[in-house]
């Protein structure tokens, strides 16, 4: 169990190394951040002085390897754009979008699991066609638009809900919502589909032939074992919901990571780019790795084989 | 046996049919049955797949699929009537409680994810006050019962952890948690191993006695049945032709599918026979109505008045009565005279030819390393240990063992597809593995057990029959059409198949096609693996008879892997056991089978169940079962089962010893014979 | 026929085996398929919606009343014809520079189409190729190809396509290349599952018998089996394709104008969204219908050709 | 202007404000006298020194005095926290500073607080934003009396009043003691100004908040501010600084879009203040043949041509509206020295049509126009060009890329906007765009160049109005550019606000104020 953990933790390295890089190269070769940080109207001198300062002339190789050794040295270096420690921007930007991911998930979870069971407990009923519907719709409504709409709502119409920012909890309704929504689709079907196959399976029909039916049927027999997809569905969404919900965040203008990662790219903020890069990365691959381990807590097979 | 007790009836049902709708129309799998069972009694249902003896028996409880729907005039269970039982009831009442079931397939039957011990207890909790610790108990004791060494820890165990023949006793124990009255075996041991399957029949017999239980055993075997109930109903296509005491159908069949059912039995009228009787065709589609009788259209002795009206019920005596016109009375031996004579028009006992060798496998072992589980290490698995065959021109070799035993990695090894660590393999004096694969395929072809998984369900049956032409671009393609379709005609399949595609086929049908496409190069070895396992008796007889009409034609050699020993003694030969990849015992069929040298040969043609009414399932007399290959026993692999094992044989493995020319590798060789027979 | 069979020989076997089969030969899978289809409610509607857009797309030229590219400041934000001071001329108004805002709609979804088919296509293409080569050969190619997915997975894929059209730079042909180069997973996924399933089967088994390479049988006899599920999987990818082009357009890096993207046209429309609200609302809706048609399509196509092997 | 807002959303803004009003109070700040102000952009520091984006200069002017400001009424440059100057020659300047001026944290203002900040703009370590331009003219600065510093200058530089102005705010001795390098003062140190409000707090790419400063010297023309508090939120998006305008949110916008401004100028809970801005717009061709020596560029027809293309009056008129005017020359009309008689192009795509034949190039060819702001006015110049039959790509991206090609020299075509920062000067406009050095500068055009730096460096009004006319005709005559329009200010303000609107566009709060009613 430690190798195998491990092999993940390499395999995320490995990962976030690749991939950064890349980035690097691409930025490097294709923008100029000193005229970002000097400012459009900047003259010419404070941009060519802001270019030898960052030591934006230097080669690549240099400036990553750079980048790449004061990084392992646990220093994510300091933001072009905004001078001031990635480390701290991060701190800064992190808790929105976190706060915004869990909100999230769980309205998708409150919204996809009863959707799902009752769509499995009687298919092709009113309820499961009603289930298959809303997931073919919310599949259909593109997030940004779903969000205007909500904004042009309760902005105008119906002032209930703040429709920027991310002060209170207030704010972050509306964006729960949109974003919740957009996952409610795969968790739903995927409920569905998981437990109507638990349900057609031989142990159940053993769990009936022992004399169990209705909940207990449910909650002591099959949903164990319907379980195991979601699990590990539901930490890819959440893994994409913390990557920064680039949209959402736009929309309502909030400061999330999501938003400082599109910011740091028109600025060509390399740093920032970077570190956001690599948290990404070990947040997603931590989270999977969550996931197999729950499953394999849920489930012996996983376990031992 | 279960005579002598009160014999009054537990369970009474009458008129029982169930309907499956269809998105196109509904199926109608059972018709109108009616079936009585007298108190600690059995009955044994039998039928082909598809003939609704399972759905019969879910119906019983309710227990069928969502959609499908149960009618019956009346279900009387112990004087109750459960047709107006409500879910409710039925679940708190009767389910597990006092009627209790076993299922087909111990694999899925039992929940994955909860250990034994919660499965077990949480039975009798569910419906009864008892404390954990009293389950518990009740549990160990059953497990005991059932015979797994050492229930108590077993309760911790999860059902992956167990083998098959340990997960059926584990659901037997499961379902009379509760001391039910009535016990329903559905296929209990189709999915076991030959030795196992005796093991747990011979259980479920001594239990019901113990505990005075009725049981209803729903299988297809007839030679399970003819051992194990008292009374037998014979369904076909959801309906019931024929019912009495075992003894007495079995003797004297009177329905004519019971017959031909019968007559398809290899081994049922002795070895000589060569050629199977088989019934023609398939079971007809249940759905619609069927005019008439639903046998008629297979039915050799059908009038047109079998054709038009619903057959009457004919009572022999009490309990004994089948459903047919009898349209001009014969006796059963006139159908077995036709079989006798097709039979006699077969050459003479081809177990006589002796040719020289084909091919040889000399000293192969193989091993595979396996990841068990998400955290496991990779851990060694040796699927053969120095395993040496030879086959000869124009005979059929069996080689018999248990599943695990390392047959299907010997088979894809001789075929090349396989390469072995240490060894070698030679075909027509080549090494095998010199061989391009080209020309290994001209020579030797294999035929598949499962013919819905061996046919590319993407491919029209012309594909299949003439890839292996196309892939050794051999001839035009209107050549190449044409050889598909002499072999069709040569295997039986109606050319208007050559453009539909698997699905469409029947079983049989599609492993006639296999068998073509086998043979369209005609190769000179056949592997044929367990190529009948997945058919219904009266279809394995067709493609039996199928394919020693092909050798006689085609001269081929066929490598016969199975795992039913009717079907060896009616195909075979020579004779070739293997157990935890190694060849124990190796001769002719005869010698082999009759007076069998290796301990383990003599437990395996023990456990066999030929049909012969009257006698009981024997005791294999082996002890635990077959061992996971991951972890083998040193010494002799098959010391831990093993009646006459002893120091020698746990510590250092037997050599092979050549005795009356048989191969054995036992170190009691010589005189195992007379000690097992005492 | 009941005569030959009194005889127990071969031929008399197949004589009645075929009149046997004469009744019930089922129907061939494709038939069966469609069959199937022309009882399928949401396949006929996806379909049908889809066709009507597909018709206005491929004759946009025709079909749409004014040039989407002619500007005519004088005329810019004009409502739609029955919103007051709405004309007939231009039935769903002007946008910002005066140009109609009907024939950028039906141009529109010129745009949305072969982006998301095109995307798609590229998506499948690595994906199937990738599942495939996984799938069938193991071992470390299935690693390295494992290592790419992660890759793949571990990046929000909307800041990846981001950046990199930010860099690469913005047009149709970026955004299609770009797509389809990020989503390929659930091809390879369901590809590489379903090859380790088949690779399983005893017809591969028998076509190594016959002497098949590996790549034959994992082209000629793997590859026809996965069709459907592809299918499937190609019509949603068109769908979440057609959904990112949106999003990108609509945050700026995505189809260049004056190219008429509906994303583009909302967040064109987004800063008078208070006050012309159409000019949001119409392309957002023009969007949704178009995805939930071809969702509508991909579900029907599932369920219609992939037969659930149990009953 | 023609208005043109249907009854629809006339009613649906009218539900909003009502229900807006019954939400919140329709204007943030009125009872406790704060504003509340939206930036798009976000501030990273609030230390003039180190920033040099308009909302950084916007709010300098609270928190920060120079020597010098820009006088809102004349534009002209004034003493502020100087009392008064002198020219000793054309080199050097002598400043005498106030003694009544105290720093937010009370100490006073002296002579060796302005030497010490001047020093450190001069120090290369100190690596000001603006360290580079000051550098290029001031040589050192020295305390010749109590209260007197004496500023040496390189050369002639009749700017040199602007930028201390504008970019240059006093800073307390030993402010950025043990600070190394570019370094964000507002993180570790609050910000030590002498300017009207102390900054109370600051929360990067969130918000800022101001309050009065008590102590300010009332000889100042900023002295005694109307409003207590300030508070600068960070909203980037428009619709919702829209949306929070409306819902009280904040209490005023800048930058708004001139749609947005016609809409909502409808409504009764908002007003609509229409200001100039110093701002100009424009298209650079590349005479020089930089990005391609064979460019068609480079052929004099083909930029008069596509200077005849474009419709300025029907874009100035429908786009960017307002106070808006096009504008002829490379210049805004109320700079200094913008004056200039050479050759006007007015729309005639005939015309154009017939020089691109003259050209060679009778059915057009294929650019690239590049562009990274007002995408819309864009769209609209490549729609004029297309029209006389060219083949536009517009390449519309975001500022460093558009920099990283345009520093490159590899842009055909670009369009363009230069504030001047505020400057109404022609040096800030045609001096930036058309001196050697600049990465600006397409012309490729030497003899240019030296009359556009001759004029820099040239005290005198009368000498240096000659040079940038020769210039300005020189651009016109040779079409290097296509001058577009100025650009205009729209403001929204929440009703009980006042607020002057300043000429060169960049806003002035300590002038706002709420009138009671």
């Amino acid at each position: 169990m430690f190798t195998y953990i491990l092999r993940r933790g390499l395999m995320a390295i490995l990962v976030a190394l690749t991939v950064s890089f890349g980035t690097f190269a691409l930025f490097h070769y294709a923008t100029d951040p000193a005229q970002t940080i000097a400012g459009e109207d900047a003259p010419q001198e404070m941009v060519d002085d802001i270019r030898e300062q960052y030591g934006f002339d230097r080669p690549a190789a240099v400036q990553y390897f750079d980048w790449l050794g004061s990084t392992l040295q646990g220093d994510f270096g300091e933001s072009y754009f905004w001078k001031q420690p990635v480390v701290q921007l991060i701190k800064d930007h992190a808790p929105v979008t976190i706060t915004l991911a869990l909100a999230s998930l769980s309205v998708t979870i409150l919204i996809a699991l009863p959707l799902g069971i009752s769509a499995a407990l009687k298919p092709n009923s009113w309820v499961d066609r009603f289930a298959l519907s809303t997931a073919v719709s919310a599949q259909a409504i593109p997030n940004f638009w779903l969000g205007l709409m909500l904004i042009i709502l309760f902005a105008v119409t119906f002032p209930i809900f703040p429709v920027s920012g991310d002060a209170t909890w207030r704010h972050f309704v509306l964006p729960s919502l949109v974003l919740g929504a957009s996952s409610v689709p795969a968790v739903m079907r995927l409920t569905r589909t998981g437990l109507l196959d638990v349900l057609s399976s031989d142990y159940i029909r053993t769990a009936r032939a022992k004399g169990f039916m209705g909940y207990r049927l449910i909650l002591q027999q099959a949903m164990r074992n319907a379980l195991l997809p979601i699990v590990s569905v539901l930490a890819v969404q959440l893994g994409n919901k913390l990557g920064g919900s680039v949209v959402t965040e736009s929309v309502f203008s909030m400061n999330g990571l999501g938003r400082l990662a599109v910011e740091s790219i028109f600025n060509s903020d390399i740093p920032t780019v970077q570190s956001l890069i690599l948290i990404f990365v070990l947040t997603f691959v931590l989270l999977t790795l969550a996931a197999d381990l729950i499953n394999a807590w849920l489930d012996p097979r996983i376990r031992m084989g | 046996m279960g005579s002598e007790m009160s014999t009054t009836s537990i369970l009474d049902i009458q008129n029982l049919s169930v309907d499956i709708p269809t998105d196109s129309s509904t199926l109608h799998a059972v018709r109108g049955i009616s079936l009585e069972l007298n108190r600690g009694e059995t009955l044994g249902i039998v039928g082909e797949s598809g003939s609704g003896k399972s759905m019969t028996a879910l119906a019983l409880m309710n227990l069928l699929p969502p959609a499908a729907k149960r009618s019956a005039g009346c279900i009387s269970f112990e004087g109750s009537d459960l047709t107006h039982a409500t879910e409710q009831e039925l679940a708190s009442k009767i389910r597990g409680q006092r009627i209790g079931m076993i299922f087909q397939e111990p694999m899925t039957s039992l929940n994955p994810v909860y250990s034994i011990g919660r499965q077990l207890k949480e039975t009798m909790t569910l419906h009864r006050k008892v404390s954990e610790s009293e389950a518990e108990k009740r549990a160990i004791y059953l497990l005991e019962k059932v015979g797994l060494p050492d229930p108590a820890s077993r309760l911790k165990q999860y059902p992956h952890e167990l083998s098959g023949g340990q997960r059926q006793r584990v659901m037997i124990a499961m379902a009379l948690m509760n001391e039910p009255e009535l016990l329903i075996a559905d296929e209990p041991t189709t999915a076991l191993d030959v030795t196992i399957q005796a093991q747990i029949l011979h259980l479920l017999r001594e239990l019901q006695q113990e505990f005075g239980m009725s049981m209803i055993l729903i299988t297809h075997d007839l030679g399970v049945v003819s051992r194990a109930a008292d009374h037998i109903a014979v369904m076909y296509a959801g309906d019931i032709v024929e019912t009495g005491r075992t003894a007495e159908v079995l003797e004297d069949p009177r329905h004519p599918y019971t017959q031909g059912l019968l007559e398809c039995v290899p081994g049922y009228r002795g070895t000589s026979q060569q050629r199977l009787g088989a019934i023609p065709g398939i079971v007809p589609a249940m759905t619609g109505t069927i005019s008439g009788c639903a046998f008629a259209s297979r039915c050799p002795r059908a009038a047109d008045i079998c054709k038009t009206d619903t057959p009457p019920t004919k009572a022999l005596q009490q309990g004994r009565y089948f459903v047919c016109h009898e349209p001009n009375i014969q006796t059963p031996e006139n159908t077995a005279n036709t079989a006798r004579e097709a039979a006699n028009q077969t050459p003479e006992d081809s177990a006589l030819k002796k040719g020289e060798p084909i091919l040889t496998v000399d000293g192969v072992s193989c091993t595979f390393m396996v990841r068990r589980g998400l955290f496991g290490k990779r851990k060694p698995l040796q699927a053969m240990d120095n395993v040496s065959l030879t086959l000869n021109k124009g005979e059929v070799l069996a080689l018999v063992g248990e599943s695990g035993c390392g047959k299907s990695t010997l088979t894809r090894t001789i075929m090349g597809l396989q390469k072995p660590d240490s060894g070698s393999v030679t075909l027509n004096g080549r090494r095998i593995e010199n061989l391009p694969p080209m020309e290994r395929a001209r020579m030797i072809q294999p035929i598949f057990q499962d013919p819905y998984s061996s046919l590319n369900p993407r491919k029209t049956i012309g594909e299949i029959i003439t890839k292996p032409l196309a892939v050794h671009r051999i001839g035009s393609r209107q050549e190449q059409h044409a050889q598909a379709r002499r072999i069709m005609e040569l295997v039986g399949l109606p050319t208007r198949v050559f453009n539909s595609y698997p699905d469409q086929l029947s079983g049989g049908q599609r492993q006639r096609a296999a068998i073509g496409r086998a043979l369209i190069m005609n190769p000179e070895v056949v592997i044929c693996d367990e190529p009948t396992s997945a058919l219904d008796v009266s279809v394995q007889a067709q493609i039996l008879n199928l394919l020693l009409d092909l050798r006689d034609e085609m001269d081929l050699t066929y490598l016969f892997v199975t795992h039913n020993l009717s079907v060896v003694q009616h195909m075979a030969d020579r004779v070739a056991v293997m157990y935890l990849g190694e060849i124990v015992e190796c001769g002719d069929r005869d010698q082999v089978m009759t007076d069998p040298k290796h301990p383990y040969t003599h437990a395996l043609m023990d456990s066999a169940l030929s049909i012969s009414p009257g006698e009981t399932v024997p005791d294999p007399g082996l002890a635990g079962d077959f061992p996971n290959p991951m972890n083998r026993p040193s010494g002799c692999p098959f010391h831990p089962r093993c009646p006459l094992a002893d120091q020698q044989c746990r510590e250092q493995a037997p050599g092979p010893e050549l005795i009356d020319n048989t191969l054995v590798q036992c170190w009691k060789a010589k005189t195992s014979g007379s000690q097992l027979k005492s | 026929m009941m005569t030959t069979d009194q005889t127990m020989n071969k031929s008399g076997l197949t004589a009645t085996d075929a009149t046997q089969e004469e009744n019930n030969l089922g129907l061939s899978p494709t038939m069966a398929a469609l069959k199937r289809a022309r009882s399928h409610y949401g396949l006929k509607i996806g379909l049908g919606i889809l066709l009507v857009m597909a018709i206005f797309a491929l004759f946009a030229p025709w079909l749409a009343p004014h040039d989407p590219y002619m500007q005519n400041l004088p005329l810019r934000m004009l409502p739609p014809v029955w919103v007051e001071g709405g004309s007939w001329e231009y039935l769903l108004g002007t946008d910002h520079l005066g140009r109609d805002y009907l024939s950028r709609i039906i141009y529109g979804a010129r745009i949305s189409m072969t982006i998301g088919i095109g995307a798609a296509t590229i998506g499948m293409i690595i994906g199937v190729t990738l599942g495939l080569i996984a799938g069938y050969y193991g071992g470390w190619l299935d690693q390295a190809v494992n290592f790419l997915v992660t890759c793949q997975l571990a990046v929000p894929s909307l800041l990846l396509i981001m950046a990199l059209v930010f860099v690469i730079g913005q047009s149709i042909t970026v955004v299609i290349f770009v797509i389809g180069a990020t989503h390929w997973v659930f091809y390879l996924v369901v590809t590489r599952s379903a090859t380790l399933r088949l690779r399983e089967l005893d017809f591969v088994a028998a076509a190594q018998a016959m002497g098949c390479s590996k790549f034959q049988i994992a082209v000629k006899e793997v590859l026809p089996n996965l069709v459907n599920q592809i299918m499937v999987i190609f019509t949603l990818e068109v769908a979440v394709a057609i959904l990112n082009e949106a999003t990108l357009s609509f945050l700026g890096l995505g189809i260049p104008s004056p190219i008429p993207s509906w994303g583009l046209m909302i967040a064109e429309g987004k800063q008078a969204m208070f006050f012309q609200p159409w000019l949001v609302i119409l392309p957002g809706i023009s969007l949704f219908i178009l995805v939930i048609a071809i969702n509508l399509l991909g579900d029907g196509v599932r369920d219609v050709t992939v037969t659930n092997r149990r009953n | 202007m023609r208005t043109r807002t249907p009854v629809k959303s006339g009613i649906c803004l009218l539900g909003a404000l009502i229900a807006s009003l019954l939400a919140v109070p329709a204007d943030a700040g009125q009872e406790d006298n704060s504003l509340v102000v939206a930036f798009a952009k976000p501030l990273t520091t609030v230390d003039r020194l180190y920033s040099i984006q308009r909302e950084g200069l916007i709010l300098s002017r609270l928190t920060d005095d120079g020597l010098f400001y820009v006088n809102p009424d004349t534009l002209e440059f004034e003493p502020l926290a100087a009392e008064s100057y002198e020219w000793v020659n054309q080199t050097r300047l002598e400043v005498t500073v106030r003694d009544d001026v105290t720093f937010h944290d009370g100490s006073p203002m002296t002579a060796d607080d302005v030497v010490y900040t001047y020093e450190w703009v001069l120090n290369d370590d100190a690596d000001t934003s603006r360290g580079p331009v000051i550098q290029s003219w001031l040589e050192s600065v020295e305390k010749v009396g109590p209260r007197t510093v004496r500023f040496n200058l390189r050369l002639p530089y009749p700017m040199a009043l602007r930028d201390m102005a504008i970019s240059i705010p006093v800073r307390k001795e030993g402010t950025y003691d043990g600070v190394e390098g570019r370094q964000n003062s507002a993180e570790d140190r609050p910000l030590n100004g002498i300017g009207p409000y102390r900054i109370k707090s600051f929360s990067a790419g969130r918000e800022i908040v101001i309050e009065r400063f008590d102590n300010y010297y009332q000889a100042s023309p900023k002295a005694n501010p109307a409003i207590d508090t300030m508070v600068f939120r960070v909203i980037p998006d428009q619709g919702t600084q829209q949306a929070e305008l409306l819902s009280g949110g904040i209490d005023l916008m800048m930058d708004v879009p001139p749609d947005v401004a016609d809409n909502i100028s409808h409504l009764p809970g908002v007003r609509r203040k229409e200001g100039n801005d110093i701002r100009i717009g424009y298209i650079t061709l590349d005479a020089g043949g930089y990005a391609d020596p064979d460019s068609p560029f480079t052929n004099r027809k083909v930029r008069q041509a596509i200077n005849y293309a474009i419709n300025r009056e029907e874009i100035t008129r429908y786009l960017v509206r307002g106070s808006a005017e096009v504008i002829d020359f490379a210049c805004h009309p109320r700079q200094f020295g913008c004056e200039a008689d050479g050759p006007r192009y007015d729309y005639d795509p005939e015309k154009a049509k017939k020089l691109l034949a003259e050209a060679g190039y009778p059915d057009g060819f294929s650019f690239k126009l590049w562009a990274y702001r007002e995408k819309i006015i864009a769209e609209a110049v490549v729609s004029n060009l297309k029209a006389i039959g060219l083949d536009v790509d517009l390449r519309f991206v975001k500022l460093n890329v558009f920099a990283k090609v345009r520093n490159d020299k590899d842009m055909g075509a670009f369009f363009a906007s230069y504030g001047s920062g505020g400057t109404a000067d022609a040096s800030a406009s045609t001096g930036v765009h058309f001196a050697e050095s600049s990465a600006r500068n397409y012309s490729g055009d030497p003899a240019l160049a030296d009359t556009v730096l001759a004029a820099e460096r040239t005290i005198d009004t009368q000498e240096r109005k000659r040079l940038y006319r020769q210039a300005l005709n020189r651009i016109a005559e040779q079409a290097y550019w296509v001058p577009l329009f100025s650009y205009s200010q729209n403001y929204l303000l929440a009703p009980g606000l006042e607020f002057p609107v300043p000429k060169d566009g960049v806003p002035r709060f300590w002038q706002a104020s709420w009138s009671e009613q």
